[in-house]
């Protein structure tokens, strides 16, 4: 099968235990951080393994509808998003066994698949026929094209400065020191990913979309039970599979599992951080927010390389 | 061949005879006059036909039995026989046409018609100068006397004005008569010595003679007289006016202009062109179909003159030239007038009475392209060898002038036309059968015509081009069932697809697949109209004819004529839509004006050679080059409406049918793409003020990309966001041609395709969709998904693909997209195109949400879906989509070889289904694979899981804990984007709009207080005429003073 | 001085102008031009008439003379068909200004007839002596102009006149097509001999050309005037 | 020949004041026999210019049945127009 | 010579008088003697241009046929004069009948009334 040069049978169980670690230690460190939160904010918090029960609370929930094709096949977007953005990029450089299926595409199709998910789960909220979630989606949107903007630059950036867009030959070319990063050979790309990193986390001063302190408004309004179950499966997965891109293009990729999880989690905290002190941002303000800074850095980033 | 004499005594001799009649016989009267007419045009026709086929030589007829100069003389060649005939000829069909009239007004004013007709001919023929005054005076005359035959009473002003200022123009005349002969010796025009332009002596007659026969040609401004009189006179009569005399006038003139050298050749072209563009731009501010018929006439026999003043860059294609203009304004004027007795009120929107009768249409309509210079017909070869003529002697001011005037003249008559499809007619068209037919003989002549100047061109013949004729066809299979003529136009187009794709590169053979085999995909869709859908498959197959004449064409003139072709029959296609009117104008403008740069490009770039071939591009001198890489470059441009040159785009696609939609859109952009194509491969980087103009384009690429898609994005008619989209679309492709480089190119003909497809499918889903719901705004519908699933399968499908998002094929372009930006030094326009994309991303989600997603109405909520005709192309374009998606080395290998050809390089590899590049790879089965298994797996999971999940009500929803009052109004649609547009709303501000609109409103504003000047008095007019004479005196004498 | 006479007295101040550089720039010849030499020296042989001018007139520019009359033919006509579509009211006819008395109108009556002779024989004798055919029309049609001013009431005949102009321009017009067939082109002369030069029955067609536009001269000033005095058209 | 110069100069004054009076004349039937007396002078101008057939014409035409015809239309306007007032805005439509 | 200078200013002089008139006078009438003026004129003009000084008038009753070359005026512009008043005649007499015909129609011979038909 000439389309799979690279596929071994072997790949499918190494890919499914790399999904499985990501997921659980998304788990883990969403709560974590949400804890650190409420602990900042003087408050108790969760246990750390709330995450897990509330993915079987959702699932053993026996209240299911569905509003329709769409509205039920927008989880499976949502997570086939998840999944494949993580299948797609290599998580451990070095390591045959991690490299996953990133053979199949390179950078363009990690920035592109990202909206896979993305544009499911805005057309089953649609259909849901929630106008809050209609609300959701188009906040989300809104947002998402300027969000985006510094990151493109920032990739366009690098990819111009190691002249590929394999990420593997990307990671491969900040080996060996500290200094070899992408954030310190080019920090300009760096600082104007970051704003796209920061931007599209859902979180605050970005997390306008989701709203969690009102009431329920969002793409997901709608969504219950194992639909949520699995969205809520992506909403661990997704954020660490995007760290992952990140790590791996700016900050040297990880070369073992223990580097893979200390910067994952050092990077989610930073907008975790940025989220705890600072207060939301309507959706035209983080728009003008990303105009006013996130794309001058991106300029400057792809005129000086 | 009898003698021509005998034109002027048969017309003298019936006129006599008319008053031996018997008083009570005005029908015999009649016939007498038919058949002297009749006689005066055969003899005219034979001796035309003579001469050109060369059985007669030209003769010099002399009078008295003495030479000339002694006596006087007359000429017959084979311009003055082709005159004669149009004069003759129209006096004939007038006749025919004023039967009524005269009948009712007696043999007298037939007296009168016939020596009107005879001293025309007279002016043509006679070599004298005093004889050129003494038949000018019979015309004065007679036509005063044939004003009278209009029951309109202020025609009696009109024609007492005409008087005034004939008087004042026969006393300029004589005075320079008599110098004039004084000087020479002789009243022979041949005599005339060739003279420098002083005012001393016996220049100074000549200039009055000049300026005599200028005036009488109906120079702006001193020309209310003639407007007065078209407004107000028999419509037969205003078309021997316009037709017959405005060609022997105009005739007269260059008779004389001929003769008195070179140096006056200034005073005709500056008259000439002041006049074109004053008339024109005057019509624009007219309401009034016979005043702005004059004004048209006035504006096509000062275009004449100016020709006249090229006579030294022409030589000998002067007659070819002028004539052809002459003989288009004459045929469709008198047509024009003709079938404006047809009409009974006499606003333009009254015009809208001719849609009574289809046939009266097509004649209006030929009549319109036969003066705006359209190909096939005559105007059209003189417009293309004048152009050229003229830039090639570096008069661009002058060619800018005409051009510009031209482009208003076909912006008013279009407007008229548009005015008489789309508005409602409040009186019927009138019943005359001699009329009809008269107009019919017009328009028949007119097609005639256009042979005759094709076989002359030395080009090729136009009218005998077989897709051409297959267009045509359709008009008389009008009366057939319009599924019968689809059938036949489908056939038409895959036969001529299959005769025609031999030996084409890969590139012309994209557009020749997308265009052709296309256009007859999308006529699929054309199978649900019922009825005839008369005046549907001329213009469809006049616009698929000019794309496939446009893909094989050799030669700038084929390139052009191609050119001209697509862009009036898609005028005519997007006309039909329903509110189309001022959008279709606008389209009908803007092509017209791109058209136009297209034109004066090849011309400068030919440098006056009439044949030069389209590959002769790469080879033109580095001082034009750049210009001509502008002028195309515009030409091109605003066929794919890049930002600033596109406003007419929205209105005329979304507006459109439903089938010409996705064809006006999926299709016909690809002509100014395939232009660019051609223009970059055989010119590649120009330099213009130290500016890659190249880079140029590139901007304005990206510009649109990024633009289209935020306004795109703030739309609420879905069709107009699908034409935003395709400003956006078309944007990438700019931009990736101009990138001039392998995997740019690569990209822009992706985008072709892919463009092609996607766009051509939703552009058929929101059509069927509209009839469905019988509206376009988006926040009206909601919740189709369950009414419309295939419908909303392809628009899934769609905006997936077009998104770019993996798997589909959207995604392949934007993967070649970065590796060719990875190939450029190209920073800063990338910007713009980052941002685009996921700005596209906005507007497709809203189309697909606010139509299909969301609350339904309670109104909608028994639509079905659309027609089978209308879904069936759009389940081929899915499948399409999506086995391209798998492979697109299916189509783009071979593509790429050669453009690898162009290059010199090949970045990609093929190796087997994955293509890899320099900068990384692409495996579309693999992603695929990946997708395909994980959202399987995912989906077999939540099935599991949750297999007993019950279908609710759509409006069975949370809402806050709370039911909803009304379901209609949770359907969150309008406004889609209210927080972007709080943040990008700026972009939105129509500047170009506002550009174009201001341009419109100073010509408008120009044109309505110039035209104040014409105060009806006719005392003023006559006050302007001589200070018309006294400006051009002088200016002429300022600029010798600066001369010298 | 209101703008309405100023912008005329300035244009035409302009104009002069340029009449004066005509004026200024005339340089009178002090022999023939050729062509009015080549009437001086060949007229007599061409055509054999003592009146240069009417040689040219009827012969040279013959053309120009029968568009001449055709401009009358047509004035003719339409001042008819003009007035044939304004009947004035009914009343008493006439110029309404100029008396007709008595004495007028038996002067008329015995005038009138010396008037027609006088204009007979100034077209008659056009190729010899000055005047011709427009004079000689001219003549008669004042003859009955006088009748009309002694008689008001006096009615021509349309329809005869009418007939004098129509036969006369078409023979006008087929001598000139003989002179295609018989002779050098279209009006010339020389259909007829040239006879004795000096004599009334000499110069060619001329004199019979001269009394044909004699005739139709006359008769259409004659219908011009009666159409613009008679309160009816006879139609 | 200083004779004809004379008799043509004083001949081109008193034409000149002919059409003066035509011009500035308040009453239109003496424009109309000063215009008509202009030609009349002209015709006599015609004859020292050695133009008898001209002057002929000039005279029998230019003065005599141009003038005739303007005196026959004032007439026909002065009986229409002495009509009631209210004919004048006939036909106004 | 002076009697050629006489006669054309004469003639251009009544050409500008006969159309000052014809472009102030509001008059129909009046305007149209005042053409009648300038045509006039114009004639006076072709004689005057044609006129050769001394010479005769071009018959050849007293004047032998071989002499006529150096003894007659030049016939041409004399023949042209014919033509242009007879002409001029049937224009003056059209619009004569037109003026009938507009006071017929609005009762009134202003010019400036005419101005229905404009822009």
């Amino acid at each position: 099968m000439s389309s799979f040069p690279n596929f071994a049978w072997g790949q499918v169980p190494l890919a499914l235990l790399t999904l499985f670690i990501v997921i659980n230690y998304g788990m883990i460190m969403t709560a974590l951080v949400r804890k650190i939160g409420a602990r900042v904010g003087g408050r108790y918090g969760i246990p750390i393994w709330q995450n897990y029960i509330d993915l079987l609370k959702n699932i053993a929930l026996r209240s299911k509808i569905s509003h329709g094709v769409m509205y039920y096949l927008a989880p499976v977007f949502r997570l086939t998003g998840g999944v494949g953005l993580l299948l797609f990029v290599p998580t451990i450089y070095g390591s045959d066994w991690h490299q996953n299926f990133s053979y199949a595409g390179d950078l363009i199709l990690a920035l592109y698949f990202v909206f896979f998910g993305t544009l499911g789960m805005a057309l089953g909220a649609g259909e849901s026929g929630h106008p809050h979630s209609a609300i959701g989606v188009s906040r989300g949107l809104s947002q998402v094209t300027m969000a985006e903007l510094p990151l493109a630059l920032g990739v366009y950036a690098i990819s111009l400065q190691y002249q590929t867009l394999d990420i593997t030959q990307i990671v491969a070319a900040q080996q060996g020191s500290i200094f070899n990063w992408t954030l310190f050979t080019n920090p300009l790309a760096t600082i104007a990913a970051m704003f796209a990193f920061v931007g599209t986390m859902m979180r605050s001063p970005f997390d306008v979309v989701i709203a969690p302190q009102e009431i329920p408004i969002g793409p997901p309004t709608e969504y219950h039970s194992s639909y949520l179950a699995l969205m809520q499966t992506n909403r661990v997965l997704f954020p660490v599979a995007k760290t992952v891109i990140y790590m791996n293009l700016f900050f040297g990729g990880a070369t073992n599992w223990a580097e893979f999880a200390i910067k994952v989690f050092v990077l989610y905290m930073l907008t975790a951080v940025i989220g705890v002190v600072h207060p939301r941002f309507r959706v035209e303000q983080s728009i003008r927010f990303f105009l006013k800074w996130g794309l001058p850095v991106g300029v400057l980033a792809i005129l000086t390389v | 061949m009898v003698s021509p004499l005998l034109i002027l005594a048969a017309g003298l001799g019936a006129a006599f005879l008319l008053g031996l009649l018997r008083q009570t016989s005005e029908r015999a009267a009649f016939y007498v006059t038919i058949a002297a007419l009749g006689f005066m045009g055969f003899i005219a026709l034979s001796w035309t036909v003579g001469l050109a086929l060369g059985d007669a030589l030209p003769v010099m007829i002399t009078t008295a039995g003495t030479a000339p100069p002694f006596a006087i003389n007359l000429f017959m060649g084979g311009m003055e026989a082709a005159l004669i005939s149009v004069v003759t000829l129209t006096g004939l069909l007038s006749a025919f046409y004023m039967r009524k009239d005269l009948l009712r007004l007696g043999r007298r004013v037939m007296a009168v018609l016939l020596v009107l007709i005879m001293a025309l001919s007279g002016l043509i023929m006679t070599r004298d100068l005093f004889n050129l005054f003494v038949f000018i005076e019979l015309i004065v005359i007679a036509s005063a006397g044939l004003i009278l035959l209009s029951r309109d009473t202020r025609a009696l002003g009109a024609g007492f004005k005409y008087l005034v200022v004939s008087q004042v123009i026969s006393i300029l005349l004589l005075v320079g008569v008599i110098f004039t002969y004084h000087a020479n010796g002789s009243l022979n025009i041949d005599d005339i010595p060739a003279r420098p332009m002083v005012f001393t002596g016996a220049s100074l007659a000549i200039f009055l003679v000049l300026i005599a026969l200028v005036l009488e040609l109906k120079p702006f401004p001193a020309n209310g007289w003639a407007l007065d009189i078209y407004e107000s006179a028999h419509p037969g009569f205003s078309a021997i006016f316009s037709a017959a005399s405005g060609t022997a006038a105009a005739f007269a003139a260059f008779k004389l202009f001929d003769v008195a050298g070179p140096a006056w050749l200034p005073l005709a072209t500056g008259i000439g062109i002041v006049t074109f563009v004053g008339a024109n731009l005057l019509a624009l501010a007219q309401s009034h179909d016979r005043r702005l018929l004059g004004y048209s006439s006035v504006g096509q026999i000062g275009l004449v003159l100016m020709v006249i003043g090229q006579a030294d860059i022409l030589g000998a294609t002067l007659p070819y030239v002028a004539g052809g203009i002459l003989i288009s304004h004459a045929v469709a004027k008198s047509g024009l007038f003709w079938l404006s007795g047809l009409v009974k009120g006499r606003e333009l929107s009254d015009w809208a009475a001719l849609r009574d009768n289809p046939v009266l249409i097509v004649a209006f309509a030929t009549f319109i392209a036969m003066l705006t210079g359209l190909p096939p017909f005559p105007a059209f070869y003189a417009k293309w060898a004048l152009v050229h003529a003229l830039m090639a002697n570096g008069a661009f001011a002058l060619t800018a002038a005409f051009l510009i005037a031209a482009l208003i003249e076909a912006a008013v008559l279009f407007r008229w036309f548009g005015m008489a499809i789309k508005r409602e007619s409040r009186r019927a068209v009138v019943v005359n059968l001699t009329y009809e037919a008269v107009v019919l003989l017009a328009m028949g002549t007119s097609f005639v015509l256009s042979w005759i100047w094709g076989a002359a061109s030395g080009q090729e013949n136009l009218i005998t081009l077989v897709p051409l004729l297959f267009a045509l066809l359709f008009l008389p299979l009008d009366i057939f069932p319009a599924k019968a003529k689809n059938l036949l136009a489908i056939a038409g187009l895959v036969v001529w697809f299959a005769l025609s794709f031999h030996g084409l590169d890969p590139i012309r053979l994209v557009f020749l697949i997308i265009m052709v085999l296309g256009g007859a995909l999308l006529l699929l869709a054309s199978f649900h109209a019922e009825g005839r859908r008369m005046g549907f498959y001329t213009p469809a197959m006049l616009m698929f004819a000019g794309m496939a004449l446009l893909i094989t064409s050799e030669t700038s003139f084929q390139f052009f004529a191609a050119w001209e072709f697509l862009t009036v029959g898609s005028y005519f296609l997007i006309l039909r839509g329903h509110d189309s009117e001022p959008h279709a104008l606008s389209y009908i403008v803007f092509s017209l004006g791109g058209a136009f740069a297209l034109l004066a490009g090849f011309a400068l770039a030919s440098g006056g050679k009439f044949t030069f071939f389209v590959s002769e591009l790469s080879e033109i001198a580095p001082q034009v080059a750049p210009y001509v890489f502008v002028l195309l470059a515009i030409g091109f441009l605003t066929k794919t409406a890049v930002m600033g040159l596109h406003i007419w785009l929205p209105g005329a696609h979304a507006e459109a049918e439903t089938d010409v939609s996705p064809m006006v859109s999926g299709i016909l952009l690809k002509a100014g793409l395939f232009g660019l194509f051609i223009l970059l491969l055989e010119m590649g980087h120009q330099t213009l003020y130290g500016i890659d103009l190249t880079v140029v384009l590139v901007w304005l690429g990206a510009l649109s990309a990024f633009v289209g898609a935020v306004l795109a994005a703030f739309q609420e008619d879905a069709k107009r966001l699908l034409a935003y989209s395709s400003i956006s679309q078309m944007g990438y492709a700019v931009f990736g041609l101009a990138l001039m480089n392998h995997l740019g190119w690569l990209l822009a003909l992706m985008f072709a395709i892919n463009h092609f497809v996607y766009k051509s499918m939703l552009f058929l889903a929101v059509g069927g969709v509209k009839e469905r719901t019988h509206t376009k705004l988006m926040y009206k519908m909601g919740g189709l998904i369950t009414l419309m699933p295939y419908t909303f399968v392809s628009v899934l499908v769609g905006i997936i693909a077009m998104s770019g998002v993996p798997p589909l094929s959207g995604f392949g372009g934007r993967w070649i997209f970065y590796n060719a930006i990875m190939s450029t030094d190209l920073r800063l326009p990338m910007i713009l195109v980052f941002m685009s994309g996921p700005v596209g991303f906005l507007y497709l989600f809203r189309l697909i949400h606010s139509i299909f997603l969301g609350q339904p109405k309670d109104e909608l909520r028994m639509v079905k879906e659309a027609p089978f005709w209308i879904v069936a192309p759009q389940m081929l374009f899915v499948a399409f989509l999506i086995a391209f998606a798998a492979l697109p080395g299916m189509i783009l290998r071979r593509v790429d070889g050669y453009i690898g050809q162009i290059f010199g390089d090949q970045p990609l590899t093929w190796s087997g289904r994955i293509v890899d590049s320099q900068f990384g790879t692409w495996n579309p089965v693999a992603i695929w694979g990946v997708i395909a298994v994980v959202f399987i797996t995912i989906l077999l999971l939540l099935i599991w899981m949750n297999h007993n999940a019950q279908r609710v009500k759509q409006f069975n929803i949370v809402f806050s804990a709370e039911r909803p009052f009304k379901p209609q109004t949770t359907h969150f649609a309008w406004n889609f984007f209210a927080p972007y547009r709080k943040a990008m709303g700026f972009l939105e501000a129509p500047i170009a709009t506002g550009f174009w609109t201001g341009v419109s409103n100073a010509l408008h504003g120009t044109a309505e207080f110039t035209r104040k000047f014409y105060t009806g008095n006719g005392q003023t007019y006559a006050v302007q005429l001589l200070l018309f004479v006294v400006a051009v005196y002088l200016i002429v004498l300022g600029s010798m003073g600066g001369a010298s | 001085m209101t703008t309405r006479t100023a912008i005329p007295l300035v244009l035409l101040a302009l104009l002069g102008t340029a009449f004066f550089t005509l004026f200024a720039g005339y340089v009178p010849d002090a022999e023939l031009n050729r062509t009015a030499a080549y009437y001086a020296n060949q007229t007599v042989a061409e055509t054999g008439a003592q009146n240069v001018v009417t040689a040219i007139i009827v012969t040279y520019r013959g053309l120009d003379t029968l568009g001449e009359v055709t401009v009358l033919f047509l004035t003719a006509a339409i001042v008819g068909l003009v007035l044939a579509h304004s009947k004035a009211p009914k009343g008493r006819s006439g110029s309404g200004f100029l008396p007709s008395g008595e004495l007028l109108t038996t002067g008329t009556r015995m005038l009138v007839p010396v008037i027609l002779l006088f204009g007979a024989y100034v077209f008659v004798n056009g190729h010899l002596t000055p005047g011709g055919g427009f004079q000689g029309g001219a003549i008669v049609a004042s003859g009955l102009l006088l009748m009309l001013l002694a008689d008001p009431a006096e009615r021509f005949s349309h329809g005869l006149i009418s007939r004098i102009e129509s036969s006369a321009g078409l023979t006008y017009v087929i001598l000139g097509l003989l002179g295609m067939i018989l002779a050098g082109g279209f009006l010339d002369n020389r259909i007829l001999p040239l006879g004795t030069f000096g004599s009334i029955l000499s110069a060619g067609a001329i004199p019979l050309i001269y009394i044909l536009i004699g005739l139709k001269v006359g008769a259409e000033f004659s219908s011009i005037l009666t159409s613009l005095e008679e309160t009816e058209d006879a139609e | 020949m200083t004779f004809l110069t004379l008799m043509a100069a004083v001949l081109a004054l008193a034409t000149l004041g002919a059409a003066l009076i035509a011009l500035l004349t308040r009453s239109t039937v003496v424009a109309v026999l000063a215009a008509g007396l202009v030609s009349l002078f002209a015709s006599v101008l015609f004859l020292i210019l050695a133009a008898p057939d001209v002057a002929m014409t000039e005279a029998a035409i230019g003065s005599g049945l141009t003038t005739f015809l303007f005196f026959f239309v004032l007439g026909r306007l002065r009986r229409e127009g002495a009509k009631p007032q209210g004919t004048k805005m006939e036909g106004s439509k | 010579m002076i009697l050629i200078q006489i006669a054309m200013l004469l003639g251009f002089a009544l050409i500008l008088l006969g159309l000052y008139g014809a472009l102030t006078n509001r008059d129909i009438i009046r305007m149209i003697v005042s053409f009648t003026i300038a045509d006039t004129g114009v004639n006076v003009v072709l004689v005057s241009v044609g006129y050769l000084t001394g010479r005769e008038a071009p018959i050849l009753d007293t004047i032998p046929v071989a002499d006529a070359a150096a003894r007659i005026t030049d016939p041409v512009p004399q023949a042209l004069v014919l033509t242009a008043i007879v002409i001029g005649l049937g224009v003056t007499a059209l619009m004569l009948a037109y003026a009938y015909r507009l006071f017929r129609a609005r009762g009134s011979l202003d010019i400036s009334d005419y101005t229905e038909l404009k822009w």
